[in-house]
């Protein structure tokens, strides 16, 4: 018979859960309160979303760097504790974006709110562990939530979203778990850091090289198709397409990163170990999804779709920082993400308050070029910030994403890959040319006749969440180097 | 005496600038007047520098300001007033003094009368910082001032439109102005050669340093510099080949030719020769190609002239032909001999032409000689005028021409150059002729204006008399020879007749003598008797070849247009419509338009449909496993 | 004797017929079969190595991945009957409306 | 000596059985296949001594995946023969084939080795309390003495996922009832009746207000 | 006023911003204003700039990203120090001479915006914050060609952005290599070009690092075959988007190679003389010869511009200090004589809304006074002694001489070929008949267009007659980096062509 075990409390080191019980407390909070009264206006779960948040964010603000807790199925490091934050501090910028002046059938739900809740939960189980247990669960968590999401923005485009995504999903599920299990099969572990010591003492072992590809392989699909990376990203147009414009943005830049920060323990852990050829792989698909996403945005006539295929080509800007594998390229990755964050969420802020019912431009589009030509004869501000967002985004200093990308272009020259500088330098020429045609269209056309348009969707929280992004944006200069010495820090001392 | 450099020199500044003022205004008489009075300050006052510098024999050296100073580069805006510069000071204030004068009178009727002496001063004072600059850089701002108002000058009808004209490639003034400018510039890259030579290898463009540095210089340095100086005094002397320019610039006004292109500016070549002597001493070779190329042009000229019906393009011609004289002499050594010609042959032509323009002014700018005829009984002071001046330039003693032609040809014997020395003399010869054969188809024979309807009326009284210095002067000058000898070999080095020479000195004067007056002969006896025997035109004559040669300018005109303006054209043409459209702009476009297609196709990927991605997933997860599998077993 | 590779090779057919299912399938509901398939193919494996171990993670995660693939499902589901409700079908192939 | 025969047996059984899910026209065939290549692999399961996923696997598959399936399956209508165009089966094939092919091909490397014993011994002594210095858990030194085993003298399969289950893995056990929880509100939700009408799209319920421009 | 250069950079920015709320009728009087401050703010600047110094002044220095080695970093030195004042001088007159814009006041507070973005490059002393002006002057212009320009406006403005775009990232990764470098060597992070000149480079990395620059550089001068840009980006613009574009913009790239190339790859900038050479002349003679084919009178001023930067480029390579001190003076005349050039352009195409040459002739007789400064603008084009653009013109071609005669010879045919394509235009546009019935009633110059132009006859003959002023601070300047680039360089080659002047201040003030 198995003698009663006994754990005290302080060596589970609770606090490290702390974050996402906040969160998950929250969403059942926000369940309660719909039982109660059902009635409730969205503006209150908005802001009860934001409270938790913000006290979400204070619970990450307060964890130690470089503890474990729970039997050491927790790690609380460097990355987990600013992926934490940007996941937490993206979604409070994203989340106001509910209070529109018309109303949207997700927004009804007040199951949106706490779904929303558990997703962010789910991220933060994703980035704070090193188990794979934990990270699949975490995934599948908010993966299902994020689905769910998207569907009920309820018209078809989106069920047709979410249903390409759900399925896209299940699929790459199915290769994580294969790859877990070739993992588990090599090491006896599931747990990063025990697989990597074990991994380490065998890799001189014959016959064994094509399982350790194997298993990076299967990994890696299942992390570049979260990434959105070449040819994984299939999906990413389309189920931006379909999705809300805020939520898209959203999912340009919070899910991405809490992928990211398993994709750095992961195959940061395999380069680590000396397999050079994940590297290359990693590389190889980072400038094809940069190049190819680039060319096939060039060619869009939908703006939203325009910036999934540009967030895709981001994406692989930053996956070619993750396999240079130097705490530079690491730092990039944050860095970018944090500084993109304020931009993207921005710039599909503006889709969001310029969004029809119905389609007043398009029989497919909602945001067609169209309807931004001469922009700035109807609506002078709106046409400033929206063409400081392309600005941004197409990198052109001192706008916030050209510090990221500066940032990146350095650590891959640093680390010697100057070619791959080169080519990032080169998409982000091709890149400028679609972000530059949004520009024109709103500048230097003039509108189209007989069609008003309108900010049919604006409202004070908006206009205060396009603001601010726009403040972020342009004042990047100015915090940049505190967020670097910060990430740079955080990044360091977890080892990475 | 600084004082008095800088009246010389600013007075037809001031000239230039005053009549400027009233550029755009209607026609003032006075203007005219007050640039004529400031033209003649600047010429008292250099006639006074030139008294001061031939009593004292010294230079006198006046540096105003620096212009440009860059790494080792210094050039200051420096004059010097010495034996050489002095002469050139005198005659061009003089010649433009009188010019100036005489424009008041001819201009009389042009609304842009006072733009003209804007110009025309502006003119006297690019001339005389080319004569009095003390470096080749300031040298080089006159050489290009002159080119500009040249320009302004010959264009200065732009209104005029564009006709074409057989035989003559000239179709208007504004034409004539662009070719003369260009073909100067051809010529001024020579130039700007030359200095650069120079600079990198004196380290300086001061006149003193550049000469006193020359015998430390190689052979090759000092013939590159040479031939490169040369080519400018080419351009600006119109010498072979670049000579077309000259005979059509005479669609400018008739002043402009007498001052410009005759008298002044086209002896700048001449007088950067003289001025560069040490170098040019120092490279024989170059300078006996000069002397050659000069006797050629001569000639060349002379036959030209023979067959033109055009009364100032014959002048033209002439000037030509003794800008060859000049060279002649230059090139041979004889640089005092080169200059006094200069000097002489400024008068006369100046007062050939203001004679010529006196003839257009009565023919109402009819310029075609076979259309006039038995002027003199209506113009007999023109008349008088350009008798002397032709005689002047046919070279028959006493008159100025005679003497200093007869000391080059006699150059060129004491050289031994005898070919030149041949040449020379058959060109006196057609210079006689043609001179003549423009006097007496002009002024006399049988009257055939009248028919045409033509009256013709002499010129002011009050510009015949202005003119009236130039016809001494172009009488009387080669009387002083001998002193002006003396006065300029303190500078330019003396030229000395071999005894041998001496001695048959004046055989060849006379065969000159003979030569001109056997023109002289042959002209009358063709076109100034009357009556039954009076001049007809020969259809037979006028079609053979040498004729046609003749008249077309041995076609280097028609060479130029066909094988240079056209193919110019025509390369620009296609540089821009193929190449640079089609080739180099393509190409960037065709980058952009290729990744455009190329998105178009990779677009295709995207099909919308949910289980072409999840092929797409899976061929990409598989074929990476594969690649797996591949590269385990391969490393 | 039966080894730990009979049981991952087993593994690894199913896991490919699964991928095959996928690939193949244009009925959405029969699709979500074909990842049924491929999730069952890597527990077998789990609970294999889990044995040859000695170690009881592996059963662990295929436990975790019974309880994801019971989530996915009802989710699926869920978005399905959306899907049903608006489209009528649920072949695939009919959804395409976003493309490009 | 049975243990391979039921493997064979239990191998052949549901890979035919999952061939027959992937290539049935007949909805109803495949899910029938479906659940009982399932209720097969809970034989693998008991095989492998692992009877508590055994367990789980029957019931939830077997009973509550399937039970939902079948519900489905009802309310789509889709007892009929599926018409489907496979267009590229070639393609299909390969892929599947070369997949299995590679996947085979590693799982046949020699995965277990003497080396992973020790090595595994190794981490599970030492590398717990390495992270955490000087802060050793209960658990670890739990795990220190005995290791995560699934087979202990005289302690069930139960019993030791029990203890694994709610110590190491309390954690990824509550993720996953949260899960199940999203599952469930999504799954509600979205088959709810509320979704039938679509405030994105009707734009009556608030009426577009259409600013016109300023004529100027 | 230590942060002089400051005010300079952000007081058009600010003013900008607050343009927004001035009136759209006093919009241009705001803007002319302003703009006039600058210029006398620029003024002050050279009145207070110690001529005999010839390394940087006016330093500012604000740590900005330390971790990346950023840094808020300005100063000028006499190279700097015209062209700054070039810009705000012409920013100034081609705002003044600006005639009837639509949409004045958006006009004027991009004009604020863009002269911000041209002060701040010149002023910079950070590599990226010269790369933030330098990319950021792309949006103004893009806008101001883009809204206000002529029927291909869009096409044009997109290429023009995206050709120095696409060139200016690839000299990106160049800096970020050098930067790179620096930390490698130094352990320090910097930006600042004051820190990149100390690095001794081996002779491969300067002539890769040289050929990155060289893109971004040479793409905005624009050299031969990058410069298809121009002539839609001309052809296209309004009046000031040509001004601005011909006067400053291009001279960008010969001022990156002055301050980047040339002393950070001494050996490479030897290396590269030859081939820059051919494509100097390339530009001169072919472009030279295109401008000779063209129809539309501002296409032959923007083929010209090419030229004429075409002797730029020799120049700066010309190794030696009469070269370079030309070369950097002939920017400011190509820019002061481009940008009237393209302003008397703009007048006459507000007068008859053409500007190809078949339309006109005989201008001279209704618009003297335009023919007039037409003129003066012309001969300074082509390099008439006594006006601005000789003096640069003969510098250049004098200090190249030095490196190969023969080059210089086909380079100097500029003078020739210039003579041609721009007599021609002065013959179609002035002179002939005035047969065309629309041209006969054409106004002379108002007042407005009059007294903006004459401040820039006066430059013209002012400098040309008397060039010291400017040229004696450009020449130090010009000189002591020569010094450095000798002592700098590595190979023998590269130590025996860069000539110092004789007159060379010492290395210690280089540095």
């Amino acid at each position: 018979m198995l003698e009663p075990i006994h754990v005290s409390l302080e060596s589970l080191n609770l606090i490290t859960l702390a974050p996402m019980l906040i969160a998950i407390a929250g969403g059942l909070i926000i369940l309660i309160l719909d039982l109660i009264n059902g009635k409730l206006h969205k503006s209150l779960y908005v802001m009860m979303t934001i409270l938790i948040l913000f006290i979400d964010f204070g619970a990450v603000l307060g964890l130690n760097v470089n503890e474990r807790g729970f039997f050491d199925v927790m790690l609380i490091d460097g990355i987990s504790i600013i992926s934490q934050l940007m996941i937490i501090g993206g979604s409070m910028i994203f989340i106001p974006l509910a209070l529109t002046s018309k109303r949207f059938h997700e927004y009804s739900y007040p199951e949106f709110f706490a779904l929303f809740l558990f997703m962010i939960a789910g991220f933060q189980f994703m980035v704070a562990t090193d188990n794979l247990i934990l990270i699949f669960v975490g995934i599948e968590t908010a993966s299902l939530a994020l689905y769910t999401l998207i569907a009920l923005h309820n018209r078809s485009n989106s069920y047709e979203a979410a249903v390409k995504y759900f399925t896209m999903g299940a699929l790459a599920a199915a290769f994580f778990a294969m790859g877990s299990a070739v993992v588990y099969a090599l090491t006896g572990s599931i747990e990063l850091y025990k697989v990597a010591e074990v991994m380490a003492t065998r890799l001189n072992e014959t016959g064994l090289m094509i399982a350790i590809f194997g298993s990076s392989v299967l990994l890696l699909v299942a992390f570049s198709f979260k990434l959105s990376l070449f040819p994984f990203h299939t999906w990413a147009p389309d189920v931006y397409e379909g999705a809300s414009a805020p939520l898209a943005g959203y999912m340009s830049v919070i899910p991405k990163i809490a992928a990211f920060v398993v994709s750095i323990r992961l195959f940061g852990m395999y380069i680590d170990l000396g397999v050079e050829w994940v590297r290359i792989v990693i590389l190889v698909m980072a400038v094809l999804t940069m190049t190819l996403a680039n060319i096939m945005a060039l060619v869009q006539n939908d703006v939203k779709r325009m910036l999934a295929y540009s967030s895709i080509s981001h994406a692989g800007f930053i996956m070619a920082a993750l396999a240079l594998d130097t705490t530079e390229g690491n730092t990039a990755i944050f860095l970018y993400y944090a500084l993109f964050m304020f931009t993207n969420l921005g710039a599909f802020a503006m889709l969001w308050i310029s969004r029809h019912k119905k389609r007043r431009f398009d029989k497919r589009y909602d945001h067609p070029y169209e309807k931004f030509a001469g922009l700035v004869q109807i609506m002078p501000m709106g046409a400033v910030v929206m063409g400081i967002f392309m600005l941004s985004l197409a990198g052109v200093p001192p706008f916030s994403v050209f510090w990221g990308k500066i940032y990146v272009m350095q650590a891959a020259v640093n680390a010697g890959y100057i070619w791959l500088a080169i080519v990032m330098a080169l998409n982000s020429a091709i890149a400028a040319y679609y972000y530059l045609k949004l520009v024109v269209y709103m500048f230097l056309k003039d509108p189209v006749k007989d069609v008003d348009i309108v900010y049919y969707n604006i409202s004070k929280p908006l206009m205060v969440i396009i603001g601010f992004a726009t403040v972020a944006t342009v004042a990047a200069i100015f915090y940049v180097q505190p967020l670097v010495s910060y990430l740079y820090y955080m990044i360091s001392a977890s080892g990475y | 005496m600084e004082n008095l450099v800088y009246i010389a020199l600013f007075a037809p500044f001031v000239s230039s600038l005053f009549a400027a003022l009233f550029g755009m205004t209607e026609r003032k008489i006075w203007i005219g007047v007050v640039a004529s009075m400031l033209l003649a300050t600047s010429l008292v006052a250099s006639i006074t520098l030139a008294y001061t510098v031939y009593t004292t024999g010294n230079a006198i050296h006046v540096t105003m300001m620096d212009w440009i100073n860059a790494g080792d580069l210094n050039i200051p805006f420096g004059f010097v007033v010495d034996q050489v510069s002095v002469t050139m000071m005198t005659v061009v204030t003089l010649v433009s003094t009188v010019v100036h004068i005489y424009a008041i009178g001819y201009m009389d009727h042009d609304k842009s009368f006072n733009r003209f002496f804007s110009y025309l001063s502006a003119f006297v004072f690019s001339m005389m910082i080319l004569v009095m600059s003390d470096n080749f850089a300031g040298l080089f701002i006159g050489w290009e001032g002159v080119g500009v108002c040249s320009w302004l000058l010959i264009g200065f009808w732009y209104h005029k439109p564009d006709v074409s004209k057989e035989e003559n490639p000239s179709v208007s003034p504004s034409w004539a102005a662009n070719e003369a400018f260009i073909m100067n510039r051809i010529a001024d890259l020579g130039m700007l050669v030359g200095i650069f030579v120079i600079y990198w290898n004196t380290g300086s463009l001061q006149y003193d340093e550049v000469f006193a540095q020359l015998p430390y210089l190689s052979e090759s340095v000092l013939t590159i510099a040479a031939i490169t100086l040369f080519i400018g005094a080419m351009g600006k002397s119109a010498q072979f080949p670049l000579h077309t320019w000259l005979t059509d610039a005479m669609e400018g006004p008739t002043p402009v030719s007498a001052l410009i292109h005759a008298a002044t500016m086209v002896t700048a070549g001449v007088f950067l020769v003289i001025r560069a002597n040490p170098l040019f001493a120092a490279v024989p070779d170059v300078s006996f190609f000069i002397a050659s190329l000069g006797t050629f042009v001569a000639f060349y000229a002379a036959s030209m002239a023979l067959v033109e019906r055009d009364l100032k393009r014959i002048i033209a011609y002439s000037t030509l032909s003794q800008l060859g004289y000049m060279f002649a002499a230059a090139g041979l050594g004889a640089y005092w001999i080169a200059l006094f010609h200069l000097a002489a042959h400024a008068f006369f032509k100046a007062l050939l032409f203001l004679g010529a323009g006196n003839v257009m002014h009565a023919m109402h700018d009819e310029l075609d000689i076979f259309k006039m005829g038995d002027l003199r009984k209506k113009m007999k002071g023109t008349w008088i005028y350009m008798t002397l001046a032709s005689v002047a330039l046919a070279g028959l003693p006493p008159l100025a021409g005679f003497w200093s032609k007869d000391a080059i040809i006699e150059t060129a014997f004491n050289e031994h150059t005898y070919f030149l020395w041949i040449m020379l003399v058959i060109t006196a010869g057609m210079t006689a002729f043609y001179s003549f054969r423009q006097i007496f188809l002009t002024f006399h024979g049988e009257d055939r204006h009248t028919a045409l309807g033509f009256h013709p009326h002499e010129m002011y009284t009050f510009v015949l008399v202005a003119m009236s210095p130039l016809a001494v002067l172009a009488t009387i000058t080669g009387w002083f020879m001998k002193e002006y000898e003396a006065f300029i070999t303190k500078l330019l080095p003396q030229y000395e007749m071999s005894e041998h020479t001496h001695h048959l000195a004046s055989y060849l004067g006379l065969i000159v003598i003979f030569f001109a007056l056997s023109g002289i002969a042959i002209a009358y006896l063709k076109y100034a008797r009357t009556g039954d025997k009076a001049w007809k035109r020969d259809e037979k004559i006028e079609s053979s070849f040498l004729y046609k040669l003749l008249k077309n300018q041995y076609f280097v005109p028609k060479f130029y247009e066909e094988f240079i303006t056209k193919p110019y054209m025509m390369a620009s043409e296609v540089f821009w419509t193929k190449v640079d459209l089609k080739i180099v702009d393509a190409t960037v476009d065709n980058i952009a338009k290729f990744f455009y297609t190329s998105g178009d196709k990779t677009r295709s990927m995207q099909t919308g449909n949910l289980s072409n991605y999840l092929n797409w997933m899976a061929v990409g997860g598989v074929m990476l496993l594969v690649i797996a599998a591949i590269s385990a077993m391969i490393g | 004797m039966i080894g730990l590779s009979h049981y991952l090779i087993v593994s690894a057919i199913i896991f490919s017929i699964g991928l095959v299912g996928v690939l193949r399938r244009r009925n959405l509901l029969m699709l979500f079969f074909a990842t049924e398939v491929m999730l069952n193919a890597v527990n077998i494996a789990f609970a294999a190595i889990s044995h040859y171990y000695n170690d009881l993670t592996g059963q662990m995660f295929a436990f975790f991945i019974i309880a994801i693939a019971a989530s996915e499902v009802a989710v699926g589901l869920g978005i399905l009957i959306v899907l049903f409700k608006k489209h009528g079908s649920l072949d695939l192939d009919d959804l395409a409306s976003m493309r490009g | 000596m049975y243990e391979i025969v039921a493997f064979y047996l239990f191998s052949a059984l549901t890979i035919g059985l999952f061939l027959v899910t992937v290539m049935s026209k007949n909805i109803l065939y495949a899910m029938t296949s479906l659940a009982a290549a399932m209720v097969l692999i809970s034989g693998f399961f008991f095989m492998l001594g692992a009877d508590f996923l055994g367990v789980v696997q029957l019931i939830v598959y077997v009973g509550a995946i399937m039970a939902l399936y079948s519900f489905a399956m009802m309310f789509f209508d889709a007892t009929r023969d599926i018409k489907e165009k496979n267009t590229s089966n070639a393609l299909v094939f390969l892929l599947g084939g070369l997949s299995a092919l590679v996947l085979v091909l590693m799982f046949a490397a020699p995965i277990m080795s003497d080396n992973l014993n020790t090595a595994n011994m190794l981490i599970n002594g030492m590398s717990y309390s390495e992270f955490i210095d000087g802060n050793i858990s209960k658990y670890a030194q739990y795990a220190l003495d005995n290791g995560i085993q699934a087979s202990v003298e005289g302690i069930g399969n139960a019993q030791s996922v029990g203890v694994i289950l709610f110590t190491k893995y309390l954690v990824p056990f509550e993720v996953a009832a949260v899960m199940l929880l999203v599952a469930m509100i999504a799954g509600i939700i979205l088959a709810g009746k509320k979704m039938d009408n679509s405030l994105t799209k009707d734009a009556s319920i608030d009426d577009e207000i259409l600013v016109v421009k300023d004529e100027k | 006023m230590d942060n002089i250069l400051s005010i300079l950079v952000f007081f058009p920015a600010v003013a900008g911003l607050l343009g927004f709320v001035v009136d759209k009728e006093s919009a241009r009087a705001y803007g002319i204003t302003v703009a006039a401050i600058e210029f006398l703010l620029s003024l002050w600047l050279w009145f207070s700039f110690d001529m005999g110094n010839a390394g940087m002044q006016f330093v500012e220095l604000i740590p900005l990203i330390p971790d990346m080695g950023i840094s808020y970093y300005l100063g000028v030195d006499g190279i700097s120090l015209f062209i700054l004042i070039m810009t705000t001088l012409m920013t100034l007159i081609g705002m003044a001479s600006m005639g009837e814009t639509k949409n004045i006041k958006n006009m004027i507070v991009t004009l604020l915006f863009l002269e911000m973005t041209m002060v701040g490059v010149f002023v910079a002393l950070d590599a990226i914050i010269f790369y933030l002006f330098w990319e950021l002057s792309l949006v103004p212009m893009l806008y101001i060609i883009g809204a206000w320009g002529g029927p291909l406006r869009i096409y044009a403005s997109i290429k023009f952005f995206l050709y120095t775009f696409t060139g200016s990232l690839i000299m990106l990764v160049g800096m970020l290599f050098v930067a790179y470098i620096y930390h490698n060597l130094t352990g320090v992070w910097s930006f600042a070009i004051t820190d990149w000149y100390a690095l001794v480079l081996p002779v491969d990395y300067q002539l890769w690092l040289f050929a990155a620059f060289f893109v971004g550089f040479a793409i905005k001068v624009p050299m031969f075959p990058f410069h298809t840009w121009i002539p839609y980006a001309h052809g296209q613009a309004p009046t000031i988007g040509s001004v601005i574009l011909a006067a400053v913009l291009l001279k960008m790239g010969t001022y990156g190679f002055v301050r980047f190339s040339l002393p950070m790859f001494p050996d490479a900038s030897v290396m590269a003389i030859t081939p820059i050479a051919v494509l100097a002349i390339i530009m001169v003679i072919y472009t030279a010869m295109i401008a000779y084919a063209q129809k539309d009178m501002k296409q032959v001023i923007a083929y010209s511009s090419v030229s004429h930067m075409g002797i730029i480029m020799l120049g700066l390579f010309a190794m030696n200090a009469e070269g370079l001190s030309g070369s950097v003076f002939q920017m400011l005349s190509h820019g002061i004589v481009s940008g009237a050039l393209f302003m008397l352009v703009g007048m006459i195409y507000e007068r008859r809304h053409t500007k190809l040459l078949s339309e006109f002739g005989g201008l001279a007789a209704v618009m003297p006074k335009f023919a007039v400064i037409f003129g003066v603008m012309l001969m300074a084009s082509v390099g008439l002694p006594l006006t601005i653009g000789f003096v640069g013109e003969f510098l250049v071609l004098l200090g190249f001489y030095h490196v190969s005669p023969v080059i210089t010879v086909l380079a100097g045919t500029s003078i020739i070929l210039g003579a041609i394509y721009m007599l021609r235009v002065m013959k179609l546009v002035f002179f002939g008949p005035l047969d065309n019935e629309e041209n006969k009633k054409l106004k002379d110059l108002n007042a407005r267009e009059t007294w903006s132009l004459i401040p820039l006859v006066a430059i013209v003959i002012w400098l040309g007659v008397y060039p010291k002023p400017v040229l004696q601070p450009i020449d130090n300047s010009v000189k002591s980096l020569l010094v450095f680039m000798e002592g700098k360089a590595r190979t023998d080659e590269a130590k025996d062509m860069i000539k110092t002047a004789k007159t060379s201040t010492s290395i210690q003030e280089a540095k």
